[in-house]
């Protein structure tokens, strides 16, 4: 049942090796860069919070390949509704690293699709952008367009009434949305035993009667051919990559807490990069040293990025731009009010 | 001559004539026409496509009409009845009225969220609450109540217009009482004003929906005591449009407001706190509530008991005329 | 996979013969009595709200072998979780036809359960009564009672996030519940393929892993022996009775606009009383005129009963009781405001 | 020596020590001992039976616990931040407050349902509103709020022995800011009253949670002005505690309302209201509010320009000692 393309070695399967022979170099060095940048963006992000340069970040690690793997199976022209821990897929998908850091450091600009993308701003509240994706999958229906729109969740997703409206909805009106559901094991600290009474996440599908699919979340190749194939059919599908985050829930949580150390380490020998990393090598498509090289050149940008943002000030007149389509004329003298407010810097002076 | 629930029935045919982009999303729209009739013959004339019959499913009808706003689309909702909004209060609160600011301007959330609200009908429990203030208190949503049928046309068909998310709520109980000349042609009234409709000297009352005609009769009993009242159809609860109630509180200098919901925390305690706070000093006597009591919209049987009346609206004024 | 033990023209099928064989012969004749009683309190309320003696009324015609059955299998310990339309659940389950008029009166009184019993006050806004019944399931649980809790819905609740986070939270802590589905075919106007997009209520339960019956619920038999054999596992299941509403969705609604004669037509050949009652008479168990003189008695009660209820006068004060434990000062303050407001019974002077 | 969030901790651990009916449900508070510690030890020492980890499903959670409460149980809910008590809002609104009311007192509704709430933080979306409005606008709730560890546990052990249902609001500012002898033992504070923490004769300042502290902290501002302020924290939202407001404002004249929801219809217009209508005539100056904008609470960066600032506070005082 579980699709699998790579080995947690770097082996391909049989299905796997069809599937590498269909791509084009340019693809297979595409997934090595985005699973490098990503991790990388990541682990920065995870330090810069320590440092206290942005906010509580929820971090990626493990999820690579399910986050890379199907955001590169979109198009520009796709709706892409994530959850706050897709930075992997804000990446892949053409998110400036600059807006992904603006958004962790509680800037509003961060949020700001760039033009002509349909890439939705994170959304908190859990499952509630699934009924957006069916929405926006509509509106591709309604006006023969020629893409899907995705959601992006969790496992802890599934919980929630809104999962179970949205799936009904897209299924009945049979709309081009895919649910890709990211089973990293545990909502927080309770692990998917405790949510759900199925063992799968697809064998929730059944009760919507739509296609779905469950894949090793941890293998980019079979990620991205799942999404690809789920894409091309215009179908509401619901898409399990059964993966782990080998971190915390967020830089505020402790995950020793609730999972044990040796399940750690299982998945950490599933690694996404590694089996990644070893078939390219193995393949010749790239040696170390060019490797290495790259990674360089992306640390530096990064970092210059970082640097930009924390130059940057937020503008206290932002609170009210956007509220409405324009500030009325009531909320102009709360904004004057605000503006007069000179040591907005701190609440207790 | 239409009644009000006919002519926002009206009102959408024309928006769905004038604006391809306009759909309409909800429980017995299509087929059905409506529990109260509000589309009927909309699907006959526009089809499935554009009339949709929804499952029995609020937060992902409003959830879903977020994301086709999104896409360019106009939706235009209805929740059976304002109680029934609640499963979709998480879509409303945390999205509808924030994707706009959180998109940074980017991704529309223009949508027309219709609700029947309020009592009067021996309507089933749950059938009869006035919730407006849990959406006045939401910045980001706009609130609008008309009061009779041409209001209820012209504002829809504003609300529909507008590049805002509009809660547009419909006394159910005028739905059927008034029959008025409404045009059949396209016209907008402006979605962020209140209207004077009456004038008087004495007090201001203020009220909104279904309070409008008791607030008429209330004034036409008080003028037999030589009492004149302006009286306040808010119609736009969100923004409230301060102006034109300041200028009449310190006109008259005696103020009663009158709603449906319960007292404590409606939108009533905020039109007397800006009172209170900018014409303070014009008042003569104390700001008044006539509001339903602070406790759940009863069983049809004691309705009459919990809600506003002429009565308790003429005695609030005499209270404030004969104050000291 | 559809239960049925009793055919429409009257005939026992194989399985329903073993379950007749079972019964008691008071059991069969009250089965016969709920079935005659609840129709003529349904009717005589369709005719009392056409007199403007009571509001508007949900009949239940049509569905009074999937009420009766079920009702008839429980316990008085059992949690009874209705939604509007349960009036046959009601009366078979030992509430007073006084309490039924009351509540369709508009008059709260009607709400009050008997002593000892826990018969919760009909459910209006759709699904929102599973979570309340999958919580005293628990509580059944925790204090290793005997009982179960049921929770009667629509079709149309299927659609509802508390269906899915009742049935889930039921399967994972595993707790005696029985979700009874009245599927009659309709959310008001719109049918139920319209609604789901499997083509049956039961097979929803798999994404849920519990237990499932479906169960022609113009059957009397085959329901009651249902419920009766979920209830004796004391596990979470998802019981569907296919059944209809021959009349309107309320008595403010016209079903003709949105149902074709044909299908009504259909359905009253599948009538749930004319079934049972050929049965008993086949069967000897009565003739038709015990059947008219008990008939006879049942109407002499009722309207005896509504007289009674048009009598009584409801008391303002009661809009205050019950808000709290204790009516608190505050309150007692608008208590009073309405004591003097003598006025009280027109909204217009 | 106890913080805020181990108070509310030590409060939860002996009410499930007295009363073997109590229980505990939310998303996280088992094993992991609530996302903020609020339910630390507690798995430990009572078990997965009365210390609950549930499934993500907040309308779930609600529902389930008010069938336990009606059977019998007193459930404590843990929501994880007050922005994700929306989806489980028709339970509360429709159920948990009028449950009791629709089976005349048979079924009991008691039930506590806490949520860390406000700003001041720097967390991420949503998890920063206050939204106590929407729940004071609701009868058959009471809304509690404490400000420091002592009376935290108190309050809370008051709200955990009343019979109605109680939402129980943590200003998770102070979570951690201030260590205070708290009595291990079992003891309650009146879940009804406000406090007057600071006395004065110029001004009343009004205010609950995170705002008392910033309050305290404008009265010593204002002292070296020779002005002298009642500080008064409200503790009890709803109900809201007149007697004790309307007396400071009676004696004070000037009086400043404080709140970080956003302005209209807060609960600071439900107090400005209820003044305007009783003491109108002891006011020496309008009423002021200090209220966040009305706009969504913003992300991090700009927090401290939304919500209320002792600067602010200290204005709006100023103002009103110096009107006219
Ligand atoms: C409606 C709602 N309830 C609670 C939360 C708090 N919360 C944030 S993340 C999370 C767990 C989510 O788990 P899952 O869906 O599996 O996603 P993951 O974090 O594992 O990626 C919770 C409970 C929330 N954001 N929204
Ligand atoms: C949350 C909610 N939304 C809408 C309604 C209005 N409404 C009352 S009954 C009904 C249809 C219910 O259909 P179903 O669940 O199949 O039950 P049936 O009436 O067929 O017995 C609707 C939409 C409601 N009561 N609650
Ligand atoms: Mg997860
Ligand atoms: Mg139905």
């Amino acid at each position: 049942m579980l699709i699998n393309h790579l080995l947690p070695c770097g082996t391909l399967t049989d299905a796997g090796s069809s599937f590498w022979r269909t791509l084009s170099i340019n693809e297979k060095l595409d997934l090595l860069f985005f699973l490098r940048s990503v991790r990388m963006l990541d682990r920065r992000m995870v330090l810069w919070q320590r440092q206290g340069k942005i906010g509580t970040y929820a971090p990626v690690e493990g999820q690579e390949a399910a986050q890379v793997g199907s955001a590169y199976a979109l198009d520009k022209k796709d709706w892409v509704f994530p959850s706050y821990r897709e930075q992997g897929v804000a990446f892949t998908f053409g998110i400036s690293t600059t807006s992904i850091i603006q958004y962790w450091s509680g800037r509003i600009e961060g949020c700001k699709p760039p033009i002509g993308y349909r890439y939705v701003p994170p959304t908190v509240p859990i499952a509630t952008q699934l009924p957006h994706a069916v929405g926006a999958a509509w509106s591709i229906k309604k006006k023969k367009e020629t893409g899907i729109a995705i959601a992006y969740f969790g496992d802890g997703a599934t919980s929630e009434g809104d999962f179970h409206e949205a799936l009904n909805f897209a299924s009945i009106f049979d709309l081009p949305v895919l649910f890709f559901c990211q089973n990293n094991g545990y909502a927080i600290s309770v692990p998917f035993a405790e949510q759900s009474a199925t063992k799968t996440v697809v064998e929730k599908a059944s009760a919507y009667g739509i296609n779905a699919y469950q894949v090793d979340g941890n293998d980019v190749l079979a990620v991205y051919h799942v999404v690809k194939t789920a894409k091309s059919k215009r179908k509401p599908a619901l898409i399990e990559a059964v993966t782990y985050r080998t971190g915390a829930h967020t830089t505020a949580d402790d995950a020793s807490r609730y999972r044990p150390e040796g399940e750690v380490r299982i998945w950490l020998n599933r690694d996404p990069l590694y089996r990644y990393e070893q078939l390219c090598l193995k393949e010749g498509l790239l040696d170390e040293d060019q490797i290495e090289k790259q990674d360089q050149q992306v640390a530096k940008e990064l970092d210059r990025t970082m640097r930009e943002v924390e130059k940057s000030h937020p503008n206290p007149s932002s609170l009210f731009t956007h509220v409405y389509h324009q500030i009325p004329d009531w909320l102009k003298k709360q904004q004057e009010e605000a503006a007069n407010d000179v040591n907005h810097g701190s609440i207790h002076c | 001559m239409l009644t009000m629930v006919q002519s926002i029935a009206d009102a959408q045919r024309v928006a769905l004539e004038i604006d391809k982009n306009v759909l309409l999303l909800g429980e017995d729209i299509g087929k059905n026409g409506g529990v109260f009739r509000a589309t009927e013959g909309l699907w006959e004339q526009f089809g499935s496509e554009r009339v949709i019959d929804t499952p029995l499913s609020e937060a992902g009808i409003v959830g879903s009409a977020l994301g086709l706003a999104m896409g360019g689309f106009k939706p235009i909702i209805e929740i059976q009845f304002l109680s029934f909004i609640t499963p979709a209060f998480e879509q409303i609160v945390s999205h509808v009225a924030r994707m706009r600011l959180r998109s940074q301007g980017v991704f529309s959330t223009s949508m027309v969220i219709r609700a029947p609200y309020g009592g009067g009908i021996g309507a089933p429990e749950l059938h009869s609450d006035s919730t407006e203030a849990y959406f006045v208190h939401t910045p980001g949503l706009r609130v609008v109540v008309p009061s009779s049928p041409y209001t209820a046309k012209g504002l829809l068909l504003g609300a529909v217009a507008s590049p805002d998310p509009v809660l547009f709520l419909e006394p159910l109980r005028l739905y059927r009482t008034q029959k008025e000349e409404v045009p059949s042609d396209y016209y907008t009234l402006s979605i962020d004003k209140a209207t004077v409709v009456s004038q008087g000297e004495d007090v201001t009352l203020i009220g909104w929906g279904a309070m409008i005609p008791l607030l008429l009769e209330a004034s036409r009993l008080l003028m037999e005591q030589d009492i004149t009242a302006d009286v306040i159809d808010l119609q736009s609860l969100s923004p409230i449009d301060e102006e034109t109630l300041f200028a009449s509180a310190k006109k008259t200098g005696r103020v009663v407001i009158v709603h449906e919901a319960p007292r404590t925390c409606g939108v009533g305690a905020e039109i007397a706190a800006r009172l209170s706070e900018e014409v303070i000093d014009s008042l003569e006597a104390p700001i008044k509530r006539v509001a339903g009591y602070d406790v759940p919209y009863p069983l049809f049987a004691l309705e009459h008991a919990y809600l506003p009346s002429v009565k308790k609206v003429v005695q609030a004024v005499m209270e404030l005329v004969y104050f000291q």
